[in-house]
């Protein structure tokens, strides 16, 4: 879609041609550059590590349900990690410490962010604005070699001397800079290194989801035409593309300190151990809308898809996504209201984080709005979609209370906080990306997933999930710390013994439960009912190609004539209306508003 | 088991105000979610398919958007307000006339200094304790916050204090405690294996008894 | 207007009236810059909070050889955007002629700054804390030692990025340049040639930041 | 390109020279006996000088479509967030 000769020299680029039926199987599944293709492989990798953590969860609750009683089967562990006793193999408090920083490093950055970033940021991009593929093909198979190895050596440093890092995921330093702190010198080292290459392969994403956002976009596909996911992904790309480089800089200073001695963050040679913290949420802060906004997105789609009625504030909705993404970057301080930070920037961070709960709030509105005298289809992608919303009230409110110092000061550190960013980030970004894999399945694989298996999954992960972390605010607010290997060293915490139980045998109902939707993954893959182009009666540009779409995705350019949420329009015959189809000329009023190449 | 809202039972002279505003908000934020919860509830039934049924072709509506941008941003900055003057007494105003203590963090204990009986530290008669953090009631205590190796934070539950320890860093952390009796002291902030072992506590005498605990003490 | 409308319709829409390539890379020194601003940003928190560890101007930096250093890098930068306007005339031999001139310097630049550090650490002053010793440049080996640990921690860290960036560059012009030598530019399509100078520009214009920051502050 | 005339314009040597010159002035006026924040001020200003000239013509900033100066100066705001925290943030 270059508009400059050197452009076109430039688009000589393998992926971007049509010649493609005649590709070896290692360029067509192995080092494909097809963004359709790349979208799946990084859905594969990450889904394995949603599972690894997982089950790296499950572990952990075993300590907190059964403190320093033996876990059944855990022998087959390494002593390094649970120590045999006579009565079995109990967990040692070096390895809880590295499950609480493998299990968060792991959902967030190999699980959580490559989802919605990796798998929906190729998927529908490209799709959805009307382009052949990405900007740069090459650059995004790059993309996701890197991650493949920094993923590798993640787990690696599992099975190192010292084990894996155990200094949380957020890795304050000191206790993460120098290993005589922890016991664990490699383990530290390869989880730097790891999330290192992450940061490259996350960078080249998102120069290629940007450019392709503003130069690939078909004729006629204004800004203010944009579908919200791509509209959600392009702004989470310039976040990446501003804050990864931030963590870079201080994840390759910490290694530093690490390996060669360097002082920057050791405080017995004058360095700064706040520096870090303020690197590490100056970066971390904007990843936590990385990790939302393409959910938010997700959710948009389908809840006006099978609301059968345009988003309600369509505009309004695109301006909180820039409001958000403005706002992020004021607000990182108030992960760090305890820790010795100048008092002063406490209260100037509580109201910038004040007045980012403002945007949350109006595209929660919006969903209800866009609900509101719908015509409500209840199949599996919209049930994952409200339960979403309804999830993510939950942890948008919870925040209010952290983000007021003087309560935080409480809760900081607590189980609250626990709960209120896995009511986010579980109930919040995994149930939009469970309606997301549903919703496009059949643009990935031509067929659609199976509805009841997948209603079943539905309703039993959302009883259990709620069971698991509704609780968990309360075992917060009787002062229970996160992170901790042992609650019953505290007298006070004693009487929080049943409910960690009751806790821990949720999480294991709510892991087991995960099976059957991969079952019904896989299952539908083969034996699914085969889709046709547009199942969901969709007016997006990807509904308008083949189940799964060719390479090059679209025969000839398509044309856009309106915005992707003209459901339920007096202007068409049935109750969607896609955005390629030729507007009815009516005497009254002129054609179309001519679209501007600059876009909106 | 206790699903409880209610935070446990306060003892410091500010702890007060601090459940206030949680209270506050869990109020506020209670009413929202039954409001937008209980909305997504009676839409979702309200409006599910029918056979017929039509979804209104509708593009939103700027008045209300305006509506929900600024009923929650006025009441946000109302919390914010609210919070800052209770976050400055905590942090910031030291009241004078307080007892002084310093509290030195390490893996994996809490060092508690007391200026001995002369009221002063720094002075040959500090003697120093292992996680026993003894203070007399009433009297503002000002704690000067060390520690030796990585972060900790001193947590002290029922006196609603939470600061961290920063190495290299000497933070000042006060509370005035209202009853006397034995409290939690512990440690909030991961600060490596024996991260869960860091706990002690604080014991809150009456002035008198905490004279005859300090001279006991200095006999030593 | 229905007509025009149907002819605007047709047009592609690039947001950015420029092509892909150089979007992109414009897009990636976004991201550069708040790689640099990280590093900045640390090296200014650890200053101000111990100025103790830092030395005056001079005493344990050489500026003079750096001011120099500093020049040969603008020049490259000079001879890179020659490289670019003889390829817009379509001007084969003079591209490749400058193409190697930037390298050269490029080169040149990283020479001196391994000469330096050879210097510099053998006067003690060196990134690890440990061994940390600087005597400056005018004292004897044996003096008391100037600044402090972060001095050279902060030093090596972002001089040690920016030159890792310049040898990144100069590898590039080795590919831009081979590729030059089989004609895979012309006065039509020179975009490599474009993208390649704007990395090298950029990095130029972060080393006159570095430079001031670093050496002169 | 739609800017090849302005490219033949562009003053390389000129800028050259100039950036020679404000190099020279800031090693000249780094060694002058001045008050730390006077010496930090005027250096930080010639610094932004060159890189704006850097910036203007040899990456051509000039000669492009408004809108990539937009999007050049984008991250700037976050750095100077970023800076003036870390400023007033005395540990």
């Amino acid at each position: 879609m270059s508009t400059t000769e050197q452009g076109m020299v430039q688009k000589a680029e393998p992926g971007v041609h049509h010649d493609h039926h005649e590709l070896p199987f290692i360029r067509q599944y192995i080092f494909s550059t097809d963004h359709k293709m790349i979208a799946k492989q990084f859905m594969f990798v990450s889904l394995f590590f949603l599972v690894v953590g997982g089950l790296l969860a499950t572990l952990m609750r075993w300590q907190l349900g059964y403190p320093g009683q033996p876990m059944p089967g855990g022998g087959i562990l390494p002593d390094a990690m649970m120590a045999p006793t006579p009565g079995g193999a109990v967990m040692l408090p070096e390895f809880y410490n590295s499950l609480v920083t493998m299990h968060g490093t792991i959902m967030i950055f190999f699980a959580i962010m490559p989802l919605l970033v990796g798998l929906f940021g190729n998927l529908l991009i490209p799709l959805q604005i009307g382009a052949e593929d990405m900007a740069f093909p090459r650059l995004n198979m790059a993309s996701f070699w890197l991650a493949v190895p920094a993923g590798i050596l993640m787990l690696a440093s599992f099975g190192v001397e010292g084990g894996a890092a155990g200094a949380g995921w957020t890795s304050y330093a000191p206790l993460s800079a120098s290993g005589e702190y922890t016991g664990v010198y490699l383990g530290q080292q390869l989880w730097l290194v790891s999330l290192t290459i992450l940061g490259f392969s996350s960078l080249a994403g998102a120069v290629n989801y940007i450019t392709t956002v503003v130069n690939m976009r078909a004729p006629g596909m204004t800004w203010f035409r944009i579908p919200l996911a791509t509209w959600a992904l392009f702004i989470t790309a310039i976040l990446v593309l501003l804050a990864i480089p931030i963590l870079a800089g201080a994840l390759i200073m910490l290694l530093f300190d690490q390996t060669i001695g360097t002082a920057f963050f050791l405080p017995e040679f004058d360095g700064e151990p706040l520096l870090w913290q303020h690197l590490f949420w100056f970066f971390g802060h904007p990843e936590v809308y990385i990790l939302i906004l393409p959910a938010m997105g997700i959710a948009s789609e389908v809840i006006a898809n099978r609301a059968r009625k345009p988003i309600f504030g369509y505009h309004s909705m695109v301006l909180a996504i820039i409001a958000i993404a403005f706002l992020g970057w004021i607000v990182w301080g108030h992960h760090m209201f305890q820790s010795g930070m100048n008092p002063m920037l406490g209260t100037s961070f509580m109201i910038s984080t004040m007045a980012i709960a403002v945007p949350s709030a109006i595209k929660t509105f919006n969903w209800l709005a866009t609900l509101w005298k719908g015509d409500i289809h209840l199949d599996s992608p919209m049930l994952y979609a409200l339960a979403f919303v309804s999830l993510f009230i939950i942890g948008g409110l919870s925040g209010i209370f952290m983000a007021s110092t003087p309560v935080d000061v409480y809760i900081h550190d607590t189980y609250f906080i626990v709960a209120h960013i896995h009511y986010v980030l579980f109930g919040g970004s995994l149930f939009a990306i469970f309606a997301g894999i549903t919703f496009w399945y059949p643009k990935m694989f031509g067929r659609l997933m199976n509805e009841p298996l997948n209603k079943v999954h539905f309703t039993l992960t959302f009883v259990l999930y709620n069971l698991v972390f509704w609780p968990m605010h309360n075992l917060g607010l009787q002062g229970m710390m996160r992170r901790i290997y042992d609650f019953t060293q505290y007298e006070y915490l004693q009487p929080l013994q049943p409910m960690n139980r009751f806790i821990t045998t949720c999480v294991f109902l709510l892991v087991a439960t995960q099976a059957v939707y991969a079952f019904n993954f896989f299952w539908s893959m083969f034996k699914g009912e085969k889709a046709s182009a547009n199942p969901w009666n969709s007016n997006g540009l990807e509904w308008t190609v083949p189940s799964p779409p060719p390479h090059g995705n679209f025969a000839e350019t398509p044309v856009v004539h309106r915005g992707p949420y003209e459901y339920s329009s007096p202007e068409s015959d049935t109750d969607f209306l896609p955005q390629t189809a030729p507007p009815r000329r009516q005497p009254d009023r002129p054609l179309e508003p001519t679209p501007t190449p600059e876009g909106a | 088991m206790t699903w409880s809202w209610i935070l446990p039972e306060s003892f410091s002279t500010f702890a007060g105000d601090v459940d206030a505003i949680y209270y506050v908000i869990l109020w506020i934020t209670g009413i929202v979610f039954v409001i937008t919860e209980g909305l997504l509830i009676y839409f979702v039934l309200r409006y599910r398919h029918k056979e017929g049924r039509k979804a209104t072709f509708h593009h939103g509506s700027t008045r209300m958007e305006v509506a929900w941008t600024l009923v929650p941003l006025m009441i946000v900055i109302w919390i914010g307000v609210a919070s800052k003057g209770v976050w400055d007494r905590m942090k910031r105003d030291v009241p004078d006339n307080a007892m002084e203590l310093i509290v030195t963090a390490q893996q994996f204990e809490w060092q508690v200094t007391y200026p001995g009986l002369d009221g002063v530290l720094g002075t040959e008669d500090d003697f120093t304790l292992l996680n026993q953090l003894h203070a007399p009631q009433d009297r503002p205590i000002l704690v000067y916050l060390r520690a030796t190796d990585v972060l900790h934070s001193f947590f002290l539950p029922e006196m609603r204090v939470k600061q961290d320890a920063v190495p290299g860093q000497e933070i000042r952390v006060w509370f005035e405690a209202v009853a006397p009796g034995d409290y939690t002291l512990g440690c909030a902030e991961l600060c490596g294996t024996g991260h869960t072992t860091m706990n002690g506590t604080l014991t809150v005498h009456s002035q008198v008894d905490y004279d005859a605990w300090v001279a006991s003490q200095a006999q030593q | 207007m229905t007509t025009s409308a149907a002819a605007v319709d047709r047009a592609p829409m690039p947001g950015m009236k420029v092509y892909n390539l150089k979007l992109g890379l414009w897009v990636f020194l976004l991201s550069e810059v708040m790689f640099f601003t990280g590093l900045i940003g640390s090296y200014i928190i650890l200053r101000f909070a111990h100025p103790e560890h830092f030395a005056e101007p001079g005493v344990v930096l050489n500026v003079p050889l750096t001011a120099f250093n500093t020049f040969v890098l603008i020049c490259s930068s000079v001879t890179m955007v020659k490289a670019f306007a003889a390829i817009e005339q379509g001007d084969q031999r003079g591209l490749k002629r400058w193409l190697l001139a930037t390298i050269a310097l490029g080169t040149f630049f990283v020479g001196v700054q391994a000469f330096e550090y050879n210097v510099l650490a053998s006067e003690g002053f060196v990134p690890v804390a440990e061994e940390y010793h600087a005597v400056g440049r005018h004292q004897p080996l044996d003096g008391p030692a100037i600044g402090g640990p972060l001095y050279g921690s902060t030093f090596y860290a972002m001089t040690g990025f920016h030159g890792t960036h310049v040898t990144i560059g100069v590898l590039c012009l080795w590919f831009v340049f081979w590729r030059a030598r089989k004609g895979a530019y012309s006065a039509q399509s020179f975009g490599g040639v474009e993208i390649i100078g704007l990395y090298w520009h950029f990095v130029d214009l972060v080393w006159i930041i570095l430079f001031t920051i670093v050496y002169l502050i | 390109m739609e800017s090849d005339a302005q490219h033949k314009q562009s003053p390389y040597m000129l800028i050259w020279v100039v950036l020679f010159v404000l190099t020279m002035m800031e090693v000249f006026y780094a060694f002058l006996e001045l008050p730390k924040v006077w010496l930090a001020a005027g250096l930080i200003i010639m610094a932004i000088w060159k890189a704006l000239l850097v910036a203007l013509y040899y990456m051509h900033l000039r000669f492009e479509p408004k809108r990539l100066w937009v999007l050049a100066a984008s991250p700037l705001p976050l750095v100077a967030i970023l800076l003036l925290v870390v400023l007033r943030e005395n540990f």
